[in-house]
């Protein structure tokens, strides 16, 4: 029974493809998923918004929004009807375009930014045998076609042809290009473990149990520090705080989309947030283990319902940090990647290296482990000392 | 630079040099390396503080020249003041500063009574160092959120803040009839007792405030992106900020030992037991921990004020509502308002409305160094600045 | 025509469209750009001799194209800091007006 | 040969020849991302995925990017008012005719190639590091030599200046 | 903190070409001030400044004042022969005090946390001999301050530098704070009922202007 | 260590979050049109005239003394005397307002008009509900908007009022024991005048009743 | 629900994100077609600036800061084309493959460092 709740959506799609001749079946089941992507992650991305705006307002100490629900009723649904008006606000308000902008580039522009963001849905495994396409070079595929997201950062703020968009830009893809390389070399870690590209083999790799808990790499040191670093690099590619300088309200306004209104803007708003699902579908799937659960006792919930589960757990840790941290300067943001991120991944590979050659025994925890935290501390006081930061003391005068 | 413009002056000795104008890099043939980005950063920038424009030349990131334009409030406070009664001045007192109208409200009745001889009753006097206390409570507190909110945080601590500040502005409300606008002290006393229950109700939030200020500072003070943009960042040097004439924190925060309720003794500031912090180099973060301090040290004089009020009229006597006509004279009348030295100097021609009335407002002439802080600093910066000079438009502008 | 013949045809077009451009545009960087497609051009060749070729399972060709790739990118870095300086020093990045500026 | 492989060639060329004939820098690095990912597309369909990935992940992901930033930091944004021709435009297209002409005549009438489709090779990830951990471990390491030496001097030649007046030292 | 007497003689002694004068101030709080007249103004500023007991380095604040032309009139006794009797006869004379633009400086010093000295100076009238010294150079503290009482008052202070309007834009003629400034009208229509507002309004609008509805 | 703090603070905002459920402390927001804060003694937001009695415009204090009118600091009253006179609650006969405005669009809820006023006749209204699609005339309150029966200012300012009650009584009885002296003043002086109207007939007038306060600070 | 191998699900899926872009844009645009008031102003669609109309113009020849880490960037993206297939067969690979590959991870870090140490790194 779990397991064919489990493999329910596979199910239907044999059942639905089946009727058709043979021919044609590769391209309906490529059409009917596609479909479920874009059913299911808008309305995730939807839902999300509002969580967060809720999540946000009760760590500020206030309610988030909390009246809209069913027209016409009383019933309120705590808020979570919200972002229906707010869609329909998007789709009716006026689409501003500054006179001097490049036309034609500033209204392709969303359009751009979601192409590379819903191509890389296309190799995460949700589920159990749910991955789309299931691609031997399948991690090469989204870090190529995540790096894309870039050219449209760049369309969006060059033909808006405003100060603050096109410093915006500047900044949106200077921090990219500098997040990519810790992202992809934290990656690197689990893929000389798992020894595969393909990102439905390195779940299946971390699909056993010892002593009933799972063997996800994140429970390893370089796996912990690769997740970390993973994390921190995937929050600054989807541009979320404490790396929001693209569209820094308090400095550039809205940095690249400033001058995008309406709908535009709204596209822009969803590929972000698509963006964020898709690269902590990554992460998920890199380091903690996929679809699969934690505990052995546990395999009976369905593998796509523990996808979505961890997937909005890191979702929420995203909104948490954002309601929490202010924000980098462009020069920290850089030397952070580079200083830290970097050197402290390149180490995590070595680790890694060394994890595979030493014997299986506690040892090589020690070892490796002692070797990262060692790395960690001397990389981070070097990061502190460099710039003389630290307490202080302060005197008093009567 | 300068010494082509002191020519009026012989050999003018310069304590603090003021760059007029920051030269951008150049390549050897002495054109610069980029082209430089004139940006307007206000009237409607989101984290000007208001009305308040800054010219800012880049080049890139990198600020070579900041003019502050304002005047966008503008509405010659001092000229209406001549023109109208010097009891009806009073609540334009409180639109200067709109936050700290109880010091306003005190900075001008204490000039006034300077300058008509007027006593003011016991009572009356400690309830003027409540109410100034309570009010740089909720200014520093509110500024520390706005400050934080400006490196970008997403409003957090500002909420929080928000939300104490809330609990003094009740206190006001429940004395003065209103929250901000309070128009609360007359010339020889204030207008309106408190009661026994106000006062219990201000011990209770007063000592709770500690610890929300324990929380607050957990929450920010050390928190590692906070330092990286605050030390080190805009230092000023006490003769500079001696020289420029910067008061209030910012002053302290640079080293100098200055504060009027110490120089001056007003009021009664002499019977309690406090400290002055003060800072080492006038960066960022010694302008934000010694406002925490501050916000302390107030905390004390509240706790003893509280305990100490006496019973007893709250007027003067003397005092007149109608009709006030104080001799000819003039008088100059300074109290350490929570952004620094708030004065009130007034002619008196013997009428009933001054003939000269002025304002020295703290926030306008900390703004003199604006540029100097800023220059060949990142964007990033120059809103954390500003933010740290603590301003309000009403009163840059009046 | 052979499969391999109509790649190899393709590629011919690509070369000498990126062919025209690097020699007809007076822009610096489009030249460049003319480069990377001609680039294009010979890995697509290699691709295809790779993949249409006799040898097919040794693979050759195909890290070939990974090795020229690296060494595009590393063309194009450099070529485009050149027309940086350039411009920096000369402020255009004009190809005529760059052989009329000499020093 | 697919239609789809002809349909993706098309598009490649389409991008290519706009991004050599639009006028505006901008729009001509745009085309040329269309011209990458059409080639890219085009390996994919070839088998090489791999490369195909690669392809966009360096041909796209930076140095589209790296093309990018260069028409931002020359002033380069703007249509230019002038020609974009060069003085000897027709010289160029007459030699350009005569290159496709001698390519398109070797490769049509070459004898080299051969007549039957060959299975379609197994070019696994893993294929590709057994055999670049081995047989081109050398070459590997020239690149890697190759790759710092750009980086160096793509980063002296860009920076000269700028070092030039921070030798003091910048905070 | 030495008296203002004290204070003068050593100025005196030290500046002999500076006129310095004692201002007397009736008010409660009393506070007298220094004036001191324009062309010795930077010089004693400075001495004050620098001197080791003053050390007057903090410029709080710094204000401009409107003096108009205004007719003194006093009554004097004057000794009168009328028919032959010496008498004393009231008389009363009238005086025109040429108006003059004042600069108000309030001096302290933070290193010694004293003051406050007021250093005045007067401008010779306030039509177009409007020159003063400019302190800036002194207490960068009195650039913005300087700058809103040329942009206010008129002052234009020699030395100051980037003297141009603060408050006011870059175009406003006139100086709002002086005494006979008046408002140009640039009344905004608003039909509020009140027979001021309505008269001004019918200046200002022959015919009630009508508020533009698009459909 | 680098990233201990960020933790620190993560750790405050959880707490706050997880707060903002359980303490009325953390989560102070009222939620305005179901909720209501109760309104404070002292609160202020735009002035309204008293009147004892059911009567507007018999009770109505005001005695059209224009005091508050030049005291305003935004100058957002607006009065015209009345010709005639009628009597007000101490039994002298005053001048009322035909004509008593408050512009509340300019109105900047100050209090003066309420400090400076000798005849308790004009208090601050706590009703700030006042929103109007009417920008001119909705925001013009009249004499009739304005007046607001005694009742009214006890039940919004129950100390206040209960003050303002005990200065009236007290001024009542001062006036009453005026009236008193002057009406028997008055009947001496009757009588005297009769004497004298006997002894030389000539008309001769009262004197005017001085307003009670002191003139107004006019410029 | 393995749609397949094929690379046809990645085309149709770019054809979809247009058309899911694109559709509500039309939408929009017919909104604003039929029901919105058209007021087309000069102010509207100026170049506005936090208030005011731009000064200078925004295409100008930029600092070169972010120039740098793009090369250095390229470099490093260019060695993960490599560093991947080494990281697949890692684990068939004996340990001298594993020194190669340190080899080369180092020979692209000497340049990092010496970025670093020549203070590109640093932003300026």
């Amino acid at each position: 029974m779990a397991d064919k709740i489990d493999q329910i959506f596979v199910t239907v799609l044999h059942f639905l493809v089946s009727y058709l001749p043979e021919a044609w079946r590769p391209l309906a089941s490529s059409l009917i998923c596609i479909a479920f992507i874009l059913m299911v992650f808008p309305l995730i991305f939807s839902l999300t918004t509002i969580f967060e705006r809720k999540g946000i307002g009760r760590i500020q100490n206030r309610y988030g929004p909390n009246r809209v629900g069913i027209p016409f009723t009383k019933i309120r649904l705590a808020g979570f009807g919200q972002f229906l008006p707010d869609g329909v606000k998007m789709l009716t308000k006026e689409d501003v375009v500054p006179r001097a902008a490049d036309q034609v580039v500033h209204f392709l522009a969303p359009i751009v930014l979601l192409i590379p963001v819903l191509l890389t849905y296309a190799v995460l495994p949700f589920g159990r045998n749910m991955a789309i396409a299931d691609y031997d070079a399948g991690l090469l595929f989204f870090l190529a076609v995540g790096g894309a997201v870039e050219i449209s950062v760049f369309m969006a703020g060059w033909s808006s042809r405003n100060k603050y968009s096109l410093l915006g830009a500047m900044r949106a893809i200077a921090q990219m290009v500098s997040y990519e390389i810790p992202l992809i070399l934290s990656g690197v870690t689990v893929v000389m473990i798992a020894g595969t590209l393909n990102l439905s083999q390195i779940v299946e790799h971390q699909n056993q149990y010892t002593f009933g808990i799972a063997h996800w790499f994140v429970f390893t040191p370089w796996g912990l520090v690769g997740f970390i670093l993973f994390f921190i690099a995937s929050l600054a590619e989807s541009n979320r705080s404490p790396f929001d300088l693209p569209e820094a309200e308090s400095e550039i306004i809205a940095g690249y989309f400033t001058e995008y209104s309406g709908f535009k803007f709204a596209l822009f708003f969803l590929g972000e947030y698509l963006g964020m699902f898709s690269i902590i579908g990554l992460g998920i799937t890199l380091f903690l283990g996929g679809w699969t659960s934690p505990v052995s006792f546990l395999t009976w919930i369905p593998s796509w319902i523990w996808f979505l589960t961890k997937m909005m757990a890191i979702v929420f840790v995203f909104i948490w940090i954002r309601a929490t941290l202010p924000r980098l300067r462009m020069d920290q943001l850089m030397g952070f990647a580079w200083k830290f991120m970097l050197p402290l991944a390149l180490i995590n590979i070595l680790v890694a290296g060394l994890w595979h050659f030493m014997s299986h025994d506690w040892q090589r925890w020690l070892v490796c482990s002692a070797i990262i935290f060692g790395a960690y501390v001397v990389l981070g006081r070097g990061l502190m000392a460099n710039q003389k930061l630290g307490k202080r003391i302060y005197r008093y005068a009567e | 630079m300068l010494s082509g413009r002191a020519e009026s002056g012989g050999e003018a000795v310069i304590a603090a040099q003021k760059p007029f104008e920051v030269t951008p890099k150049l390549d050897e043939s002495g054109t610069p390396i980029g082209e430089l980005l004139e940006i307007s950063m206000g009237p409607h920038h989101p984290s000007t503080h208001g009305v308040f424009r800054m010219d800012v030349t880049l080049d890139g990131e990198t600020v070579v020249k900041l003019k502050p334009v304002f005047g966008y409030l503008h509405r010659n406070h001092e000229k209406i003041g001549e023109n109208i009664s010097y009891l009806a001045t009073m609540p334009y007192t409180d639109r200067l500063d709109y936050f700290c109208s109880m010091t306003n409200n005190w900075a001008y009745a204490l000039t006034i009574e300077k300058l008509a001889g007027l006593a003011v009753p016991e009572r009356a006097e400690y309830i003027r160092v409540i109410m100034a206390e309570l009010t740089r409570l909720q200014n520093h507190t509110s500024l520390i959120g706005f400050f934080v909110q400006d490196m970008g945080a997403l409003g957090t601590p500002m909420m929080y803040a928000f939300r104490e500040r809330e609990k003094i502005l009740d206190l006001f409300e429940e004395v003065s009839g209103a929250r901000m606008m309070c128009n609360y002290m007359r010339f020889g006393g204030v207008r309106v007792d408190v009661s026994d229950a106000w006062l219990a109700q201000t011990k209770k939030i007063v000592g709770d405030y500690g610890k929300f200020l324990d929380e607050f500072e957990v929450f920010l003070n050390e928190n590692e992106i906070l330092l990286a943009r605050t030390q080190g960042v805009a230092p000023i040097s006490k003769e500079q900020a001696i020289n420029a004439s910067i008061t209030g924190p910012l002053l302290r925060a640079a080293g100098v030992n200055y504060d009027l309720r110490k120089v001056d003794k007003y009021g009664i500031y002499s019977r309690f037991e406090f400290k002055v912090p003060l800072g080492e180099t006038g960066d960022l973060y010694d302008r934000y921990m010694v406002r925490v301090l501050e916000m302390r040290e107030s905390i004390k004089i509240l706790n003893q004020a509280l305990a100490g009020i006496p019973a007893g009229p709250i007027m003067d006597a003397k005092a007149k509502l109608r009709g006030f006509r104080p001799k000819a004279g003039e008088v100059y009348g300074r109290i350490e308002s929570p952004k620094g030295e708030l004065g009130f100097y007034v002619i008196s021609d013997g009428g009933p409305s001054p003939y000269r009335y002025r304002i020295r407002p703290p926030s306008y002439i900390n703004l003199t160094t604006l540029e100097d802080m800023c220059l060949g600093r990142k964007v990033a910066d120059v809103i954390v600045i500003l933010g740290s000079v603590d301003i309000v438009l009403g009163e840059v502008d009046r | 025509m052979t499969p391999l013949q109509t790649c190899l045809l393709i590629s011919a077009l690509l070369f000498s469209v990126g062919f025209a451009g690097a020699v007809t545009r007076r822009h610096a960087i489009l030249v460049l750009i003319g480069i990377e497609l001609m680039l294009n051009a010979a890995n697509l060749n290699l691709i295809a001799f790779w993949r249409f070729g006799a040898h097919p399972e040794s693979l050759n060709g195909f890290i070939f194209a990974l090795f020229s790739m690296a060494l595009a990118a590393a063309e194009a870095a450099v070529g485009l800091a050149l027309v940086i300086a350039i411009y920096r020093h000369k402020k255009t990045s004009n190809l005529d007006e760059m052989k009329e500026l000499k020093g | 040969m697919s239609p789809f492989f002809i349909i993706t060639a098309v598009v490649t060329l389409f991008g290519a020849v706009l991004a050599m004939s639009l006028r505006n820098l901008v729009h001509c690095a745009l085309a040329m991302a269309i011209a990458f990912a059409g080639v890219a597309a085009l390996f994919l369909q070839l088998g090489a995925e791999f490369v195909g990935f690669a392809q966009i992940l360096i041909y796209i992901g930076a140095i589209a990017i790296l093309i990018v930033f260069a028409i931002l930091l020359t002033r380069s944004g703007e249509s230019p008012d002038k020609s974009v021709l060069t003085s000897g435009w027709w010289a160029g297209i007459a030699v350009t005719a005569m290159v496709f002409t001698i390519l398109g005549w070797a490769v049509l009438s070459s004898s080299a190639v051969p007549k039957e489709l060959p299975a379609a090779p197994a070019a696994t990830v893993k294929n590709v590091g057994d055999l670049l951990m081995t047989k081109f471990v050398l070459p590997l390491e020239i690149v890697a030599l190759v790759l710092t030496a750009a980086m160096i001097g793509a980063v002296l030649i860009a920076l000269k200046e700028d070092n030039k007046d921070n030798a003091g030292g910048q905070p | 903190m030495e008296t203002l007497e004290q204070i003068k003689s050593r100025l005196e002694a030290a500046l002999p070409s500076a006129k310095i004068e004692i201002l007397a101030n009736e008010c409660a709080a009393g506070e007298r001030s220094l004036l001191v007249d324009a062309a010795s103004g930077f010089a004693v500023a400075k001495f004050l400044r620098d001197d080791a007991q003053l050390m007057l380095d903090y410029c709080s604040n710094v204000t401009g004042v409107d003096w108009p032309d205004k007719e003194l009139t006093e009554k004097i006794k004057v000794k009168q022969v009328v028919d032959g009797v010496e008498k004393e006869v009231e008389e009363v004379k009238k005086t025109l005090r040429p108006g003059c633009l004042e600069v108000v400086f309030h001096l302290y010093s933070m290193t010694l946390k004293h003051g406050p000295v007021v250093l005045r100076m007067r401008t010779e009238n306030r039509a177009d001999k409007t020159h003063l010294p400019s302190l800036t150079p002194l207490w960068r503290g009195a650039e913005f301050q300087e700058r809103e009482i040329y942009d206010l008052y008129g002052v234009i202070f020699d030395g100051h530098p980037d003297l141009r309007r603060i408050l006011m834009w870059d175009g406003f003629e006139g100086y709002p704070m002086r005494k006979d400034y008046v408002a140009p009208d640039d009344y905004e229509y608003e039909p509020t009922p009140h027979d001021e507002v309505l008269e001004a309004a019918k200046k200002c609008y022959p015919a009630e202007p009508k508020v533009e509805v698009k459909p | 260590m680098l990233g201990e703090q960020i933790i620190k603070g993560m750790a405050v905002t959880a707490k706050n979050f997880f707060g903002s459920y359980v303490s009325k402390d953390r989560l102070t927001t009222v939620q305005y049109p179901e909720e209501r804060l109760t309104p404070k003694e002292n609160t202020r937001q735009f002035p309204f005239l008293v009147f004892d009695g059911d009567d507007a415009e018999k009770g109505l204090r005001c005695v059209a003394c224009q005091i508050c009118e030049k005291e305003c600091p935004p100058q957002c009253i607006y009065i015209v005397k009345s010709k005639d006179k009628k009597p007000d609650y101490k039994g002298q006969m005053q001048v009322y307002p035909v004509t008593f405005d408050i512009d509340i669009s300019v109105c900047m809820s100050c209090s003066i008009c309420v400090e400076v006023c000798p005849f308790e006749s004009i208090k601050m209204n706590n009703e700030f509900e006042l929103s109007t699609d009417d920008r001119f005339k909705g925001l013009l309150l009249t004499k009739k908007e304005l007046a607001k029966p005694n009742s009214y200012y006890q039940q919004i300012h129950p100390q206040d009022a209960k003050d303002s009650d005990a200065v009236i009584a007290a001024e009542k009885v001062k006036a009453e024991a005026k009236a008193k002296a002057a009406a028997e003043a008055k009947a001496k002086a009757d009588a005297e005048a009769k004497a004298k109207a006997a002894a030389a007939a000539a008309p001769v007038g009262t004197p005017p009743a001085n307003p009670p306060t002191p003139p107004p600070a006019a410029k | 629900m393995q749609a397949s191998n094929s690379y046809l699900v990645l085309f149709l899926l770019a054809v979809a994100a247009v058309g899911f872009a694109a559709a509500p844009l039309a939408m929009a645009w017919a909104w604003a077609f039929f029901f919105s008031p058209k007021k087309p102003g000069k102010d509207k669609n100026a170049i506005y600036e936090c208030g005011l109309e731009s000064k200078g113009d925004a295409w100008i020849h930029f600092r070169s800061e972010y120039y740098l880490y793009a090369i250095i960037f390229l470099v490093f993206d260019v060695e993960t084309i490599f560093l991947l297939p080494f990281a697949v067969s890692f684990t068939g690979l004996p340990v001298g493959a594993f020194v190669a590959m340190v080899i080369f991870l180092v020979l692209l870090v000497e340049g990092l460092v010496w970025a670093w140490r020549k203070g590109i790194l640093a932003w300026k």
